[in-house]
């Protein structure tokens, strides 16, 4: 069994930091793992995308054409990644930064306004956790307590009064399950 | 607001720039000298006389924004590909853009031996203490003390090395006319800065060979500053080690402003 | 030992810092600059020596004076700056002394770009410096395997007073894998009769590549060559995967390698009886491995992120026993497990031949599909 | 009688990077934080009057993202601006 | 026209400025000098550029620049000062501009010496320098030839936007040998649509050899190949000698094919039916002539001044259609005639095989001498 | 005459010279050179703790004439191989031998960082106006005017460049601690030049960094001359474009002697 | 129909000089000749030598193992080179700078001594042409005439006062013959 | 009372280039016409009497071919050649 999950968004909004946390989530709980990233040639700002592969055996291709699942964090990355989502698979919205709907049926779209939720809980940069929330509800890959360990586990020790806010946006997340 | 017809357009983009935003990140002073450049060309009148040379650094893409002939020179060797191009074209303005990775540590031979050959062409040097495009790591200029992700506890001069002043190393050249150093970090300065680009083209088109503008620039990104922060860290800590000045003014080069 | 989450690069730093790296030399660039990072921090705090050169070329060119120490050294780099270092690599070839050269590829040529690639092969294996020499290559496909092979590089350095490259790519490079490092070996303290160190208590010793006189040049060249039979005899490494019943065999090194084992496990689900050679040494070449195999399987398939490059490896070792066919993605782009799988299965509807070249025939099957 | 300026940032090249901002004599610059460029910034605006045409905001501004306009009755002097 | 007796170096030197050289960048080194002093004098007497570089590395670099303006430019070397201009190379392939690259080999790897060598095929043939990229390389026999193959070179640089190497080597380019020159072509005074030059009365132009997207790096990479597709078709040269009644074959190129040719000469003196296929250009290589030929002859013999290189592409272009046999020397040392001759009457004496590969039967077989 | 046993012996050939016969022109001064390095290691007891580093030039054999452990270096590039020996042996003597092409012409990027690094290593640099190895080519040190085989009609300065006056360009470095100029030519001027290369080994062994002699040299057969009319060619010639000097003497130098 | 021709000695007694001349003779009777050097690391003094090939056809290698004839200007010289000669071939010896005869039986020695008979004409500087003269009296390869005619034409201008000293200095030479 | 010296000049280095005998200021330094070296030079030599053993031959000689003896009697006094 083996979940391929894209993370897409501009540089700076915690794209490749959310796909390493499901990677550590993943190792941690005893599954084989990779990360991948790519981006382009700004510093900051920019596109920046990766991808995380979870399986039960030894990973052949870090990379596929077609990912079990993809969290698109703006509009360009919704029009690169919509038509690659595997059939059945999920894909998770950044509403607050996407000005169109999904127009693909087959897939499961879950559309979340997460920075307004992430501002709303008080920090603006934990938008990328809210996602993560939302496609842990509805991707049979992980449980949330993993990722919660994951976190805990990775963020540098400084960071960590950060934590219960960032739970929190993972649990916001988590109420976009969609059935 | 609404632009009135009658009001008068103090300031607008220059024509040498190219209608493409940027890859530079927010506040770095890479867009601030390929501004001031364009504006120069086009004051002069040299858009369709001018070959630039990029470098590799963050303005590997130079040619994308200055709306002039380009070409893209390896890491470090800005000054030969533009030797090459000079020596075809003597008549045209051929000006390298290079940051201080590229043109004080891997393109130190080419450089000085430019300025040695007095080769009549003009180098805009930025200096902003570290690799940007590779994520900031140690550059030749790098200050004493200054953290980079390849000085993690701050540059050790006895392993790492004293920063080079390379336009003082520069002026020592016979071959050198005009080698001067300019700081981006306020308006001021910015202007100063201008003025030098402008002497340092004149000098190229006057045939009175090798000048080379030094302008220290920050790095927001790769310094963990804001662009404000660095704008101050760039005027408190650079200038002291890099004092702006005239390090090698031809007589012949003095008579022109 | 635990096993951690590690960056590619990052990874293959600890590795060599743990097989008793004494000096290191580099000059950042993409995608191979975290390891530069990495050990401008870790050397110092041991007291081993790191210097960011200016430049490739004096990176290089450091990495020649430590080696004739004796010592463990090594550089890390990229296309462009492979490059700069082939006059240097030439020379510690031509000198005999042991090094490790990480290549983490990128796209090209030119400045190309940042993305993963396969397209130096040739400059590696074949020899980018001029003179005859062979370096040992040694090419992994995971972290894992990447930390592996830079411990079994130094030792396959030493033991032939060899270059020995560690052929990566960005992709394996930026990749981050769970693995495991190997232990701490110490610093080396004793050193070989040819080192240099001041001749207290001995003659003294130089070390060169000049020979004016082209006889004992010829002398030093079969050295070489005698050596590098040595090499093909005792080291050659790779892997085999689904091969025991195979009818059709994939070819791919390093992160190819791996995205072909994909494939053929989609192949295999789907009743097809293909099999993977996936050569670890890719200098020496699998040759007799490759060749005994052409015995047994009806097509083989190479696949790479460059033009054919190992390819041609390929077809001198099976020497027109086996239709071999090609594909391969470059510029950066990756192949992908599912047209991986695409073109196995073309392979296997055929049909195949064993007269021109696979590259051709390749080109002109996706200049019909543009 | 202060000179009447406008400014106009055109939102492809502008970044946020507040070097206008803070360069601003007359402290008229601010970003709008109400919307963002196709680049995800929040660009620069007028946020009040008092704009003099100054032009010291298009010295500093690294992505020449600004054009300053001056009302005509000030067109005789020379523009602080000006290089 | 009068023949005059003229030294290798120098002639290539006046055939580039006949062909309408506009810009020479070099830096001195043995066997190779005379090119540059020759056009030190003869380039400023025409008003044309030409300048002593401070390296080969500047001098590459000056080449790409003056490339970039579409005139004909040259520079010329030799083994170290060629492994420095791989980046540059790289670049330039990557720009897609044409230059005359010509490559005076001598004994290495390293420093190793001044005496003639054919070691480099590889490093010019494969690509040196990092990403796929094919230059053209002809390989002269002789001074006249140096001096036609050289004024080719730029024809065909411009016509397929290429690198053009000339590989000869350090016996062609110190000889002295009788030489008919080219009548002198004017400066060109018009320039591809590529080209830079100021954008007076056009849209500007640039080039760059940096493509941050993959996919558009790879339509640039299938640019090359398709190039190189038509390349391959179009300009494939070589030479026979005695072949059409030939039992065996002899395949030797530049300054070895022609010691070949009077070992051949001997042999058909004492009746042996023996031929020689001297490659004029060695990339593109004669791959479809050889392959043909393996239909006609029992055996092949492949003499080369290393230890074998090109013979890697004839056992390619054969596939083991043909035994293919391997004498080669190294460090500085030619083939003498008389060594040849030995050679191809072991070849016709047997045993043949097509297994195995002929570099180490050669190895063993000199191994056993020693 | 023979020698009697109650004589003394002025003078002998230096132990750390091999007794091989070398390859140089008759006159040439890196002979000299060589002798004067021999005698400074064999006075401070250095030979059995020196590592050499020859260059390419005529030099390229000085491994054969020196009794010390040595290593051969790319063009150019011994300041690179002498950081990677002196960075695994920091308490051995390290020195490179360079000529005026190697050094300053393909070596300028290697030899400038190794300055601003403050290597810990001594550089001896024989400026003999051209490339002798080669056959006399123009050097970046050859004098405006002067004919070489690559200036055949002088070196014009508009075409092929000023001359680098490299130990003046060095001094500008912060890292350099000794940067002296001495030249061969007479018995007065060799015994001042023994005084500056025992200083810069002075200087690399009590740790105090970067040292470099630049030696005024000959190269009577591609200048054309006699060993005598070369050296008297050096001293009107080249020691008015070159002076003698001491460019760069760091204060902790200056106690040495 | 070919000759090969070595001469060899230390640099800076016209050796190449020498090995030019015939091949300009050669080309100017309308032969094809090859001139090939090889010398060692001294810039100045050192080993030099020289091969000159002169044949009525097309020349295959400028090298061979078994040449013709050779001119020895000293004793290393003579050392390397006696035993290639060919069988039956010519072998010139300077004797002012060999101290051993010739070993070899099976060829024709000629033995100068040509430094002492050039100084005699008043410059050490044609002992090459002497030599030279004796090789052309004992070789049918090329008539002395040729070898006058292409030393007027291609010794440099600023020479040609020295034209008839050179004359005589082959005649000298090729008193010695042999038969 | 001239302080009494003799040099020696070694065959297998010395390759006759005259600085030594240009710089003996005493000018008893010559070349030996009558032999060559085993390298092909005339090797330098004393060809009068008068050497103090100053040791400037020795100073000057590229090859370090000279090895220079004086009489016991002047060794107290600092050798004008010692460096
Ligand atoms: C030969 C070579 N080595 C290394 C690199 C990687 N590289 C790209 S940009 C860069 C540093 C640029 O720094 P700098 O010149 O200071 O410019 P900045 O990015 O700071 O503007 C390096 C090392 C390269 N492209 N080529
Ligand atoms: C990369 C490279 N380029 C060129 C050469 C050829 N080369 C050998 S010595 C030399 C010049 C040496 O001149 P210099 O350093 O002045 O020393 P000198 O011979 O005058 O003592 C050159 C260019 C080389 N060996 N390697
Ligand atoms: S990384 Fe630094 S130099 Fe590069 S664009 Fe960003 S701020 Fe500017
Ligand atoms: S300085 Fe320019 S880029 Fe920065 S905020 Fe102001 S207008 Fe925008
Ligand atoms: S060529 Fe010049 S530098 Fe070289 S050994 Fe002879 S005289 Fe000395
Ligand atoms: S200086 Fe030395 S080498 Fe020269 S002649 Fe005198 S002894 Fe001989």
């Amino acid at each position: 069994m083996q979940t391929e999950i894209v993370v897409a968004g501009f540089g700076g909004q915690g794209v490749l930091f959310t796909g390493q946390l499901l990677a550590y989530a993943g190792m941690d709980e005893g599954r084989e793992v990779t990360w991948i990233p790519s981006y382009g040639p700004e510093m900051r700002g920019g596109t920046a995308n990766c991808t995380v592969v979870i399986s039960n055996e030894e990973i052949g291709s870090p990379m596929v054409e077609h990912p079990t699942a993809v969290i698109v964090m703006n509009r360009p990355s919704l029009d690169k990644y919509e038509s690659m989502v595997k059939p059945g698979g999920v894909l998770v919205i950044n509403e607050s930064m996407v000005d169109r709907p999904a127009e693909r049926k087959d897939i499961k779209v879950i559309s979340v306004k997460a920075n307004e939720i992430a501002e709303k809980l008080g920090d603006k940069r934990m938008t990328n956790m809210v996602l993560l929330g939302a496609l842990i509800a509805n991707l049979p890959v992980l449980p949330l307590e993993a990722i919660e360990k994951a976190l805990k586990g990775h963020l540098p020790e400084r960071h960590h009064k950060l934590l219960p806010q960032n739970y929190q946006a993972l649990r916001e997340g988590e109420k976009y399950k969609v059935n | 607001m609404t632009i009135n017809e009658l009001d008068s357009m103090v300031y607008t983009r220059p024509d040498s720039l190219t209608d493409v935003s940027t890859h530079y990140c927010p506040g770095c002073t890479h867009g601030t000298a390929h501004r001031l450049i364009a504006e120069v060309i086009d004051e002069m009148g040299l858009k369709d006389r001018t070959i630039g040379v990029a470098s590799v650094g963050c303005s590997v893409f130079a040619y994308n924004y200055f709306d002039t002939d380009f070409v893209q020179a390896p890491h470090g060797r800005a000054p030969a590909m533009a030797t090459g191009v000079k020596r075809v074209y003597p008549d045209r303005m051929v000006f390298t853009y290079q940051g201080d990775g590229d043109l004080a540590s891997i393109g130190m031979a080419e450089i000085v031996h430019a300025a040695a050959r007095g080769e009549n062409i003009t180098v805009f040097f930025l200096n902003n203490t570290n690799y940007g495009m590779t994520g900031g790591q140690m550059a030749p200029t790098t200050l004493p003390g200054q953290v980079t992700t390849s000085s993690p506890n701050g540059r050790d001069v006895e392993t790492q090395g004293y920063p080079i002043r390379t336009a003082e190393m520069l002026a020592k050249l016979d071959g050198a006319s005009y080698v001067v150093r300019r700081s981006l970090h306020d308006p001021k300065n910015i202007r100063l800065a201008k003025k030098a680009i402008r002497t340092a083209i004149e000098v190229q088109m006057r045939g009175l060979g090798f000048s080379l503008v030094e302008l220290l620039s920050i790095c927001p990104t790769n310094w963990g500053k804001t662009p404000a922060e660095a704008l101050q860290w760039l005027e408190e800590k650079m200038v002291a080690y890099y004092p702006i000045g005239d390090y090698k003014v031809h007589p012949a080069v003095a008579e022109i402003k | 030992m635990a096993r951690e989450l590690m960056k590619g690069n990052e990874a293959v730093a600890e590795a060599a810092v743990r097989a008793g790296l004494a000096a290191y030399f580099g000059y950042p660039i993409t995608p191979q600059t975290e390891s530069l990072e990495y050990l401008s921090r870790r050397m110092p705090e041991l007291g081993r020596a790191f210097v960011q050169a200016e430049s490739e070329v004096a990176a290089i060119n450091m990495v020649y004076g430590a080696a004739c120490t004796g010592q463990r050294v090594m550089t890390s780099s990229s296309g462009p700056g492979i490059s700069l270092m082939q006059e240097g690599l030439s020379f510690i070839a031509g000198t005999e002394l042991p090094m490790v050269l990480i290549d983490v590829q990128r796209g090209g040529p030119g400045l190309g770009n940042i993305a993963p690639s396969q397209a130096d092969y040739n400059q590696i294996v074949k020899g980018g410096g001029h003179g005859d020499y062979h370096p040992i290559v040694l090419a992994p496909a995971s972290v894992q395997e990447s930390v592996d092979l830079t411990v079994l590089a130094f030792d396959l350095a030493e033991k032939y007073r060899s270059i020995v490259a560690v052929l990566s790519d960005g992709s394996i490079g930026q990749m981050m894998e769970p693995c495991e490092l190997p232990p701490m070996q110490p610093l080396k303290t004793s050193f070989p009769d040819w080192a240099v160190s001041g001749a207290k208590g001995r003659e003294r010793r130089f070390l060169t590549s000049i020979n004016l006189n082209p006889a004992m040049q010829e002398e030093m060249n079969l050295r070489l060559m005698y050596r590098w039979q040595e090499v093909e005899a005792n080291e050659v490494r790779y892997k085999e995967y689904y091969m025991d019943d195979a009818k059709f065999a994939v070819v791919g090194f390093g992160s190819t390698g791996r995205v072909a084992l994909s494939a053929v496990r989609a192949a295999r689900a789907e009743g097809i009886p293909v099999g993977l050679i996936r050569p670890i040494t890719v200098s020496p070449f699998p040759s007799k491995v490759l060749e005994e195999l052409s015995k047994q399987v009806e097509g083989m398939l190479v696949l790479e992120m460059n033009a054919g490059q190992m390819l041609e490896d390929v077809l001198i070792a099976t020497h027109g026993q086996v239709p071999v066919e090609f594909y391969g993605r470059m510029g950066g782009v990756c192949v992908l497990p599912e047209e991986a799988l695409r073109e196995i299965k073309r392979l296997v509807k055929g049909p195949l031949t064993t007269t021109g070249h696979p590259r051709d025939r390749w080109l002109n099957r996706i200049a019909k599909k543009n | 009688m202060p000179l009447k300026g406008r400014v106009v940032v055109n939102e492809t090249y502008c970044k946020g990077c507040e070097v206008c901002v803070a360069a601003c004599p007359q402290k008229v610059l601010g970003l709008a934080y109400d919307h963002i460029t196709a680049k995800g910034y929040h660009p620069a605006t007028l946020i009040a009057d008092g704009c003099t045409g100054c032009g010291i905001c298009s010295v500093v501004c690294p992505e020449a993202a600004i054009t300053v306009y001056r009302e005509k009755s000030g067109e005789s002097r020379e523009s602080e601006g000006g290089r």
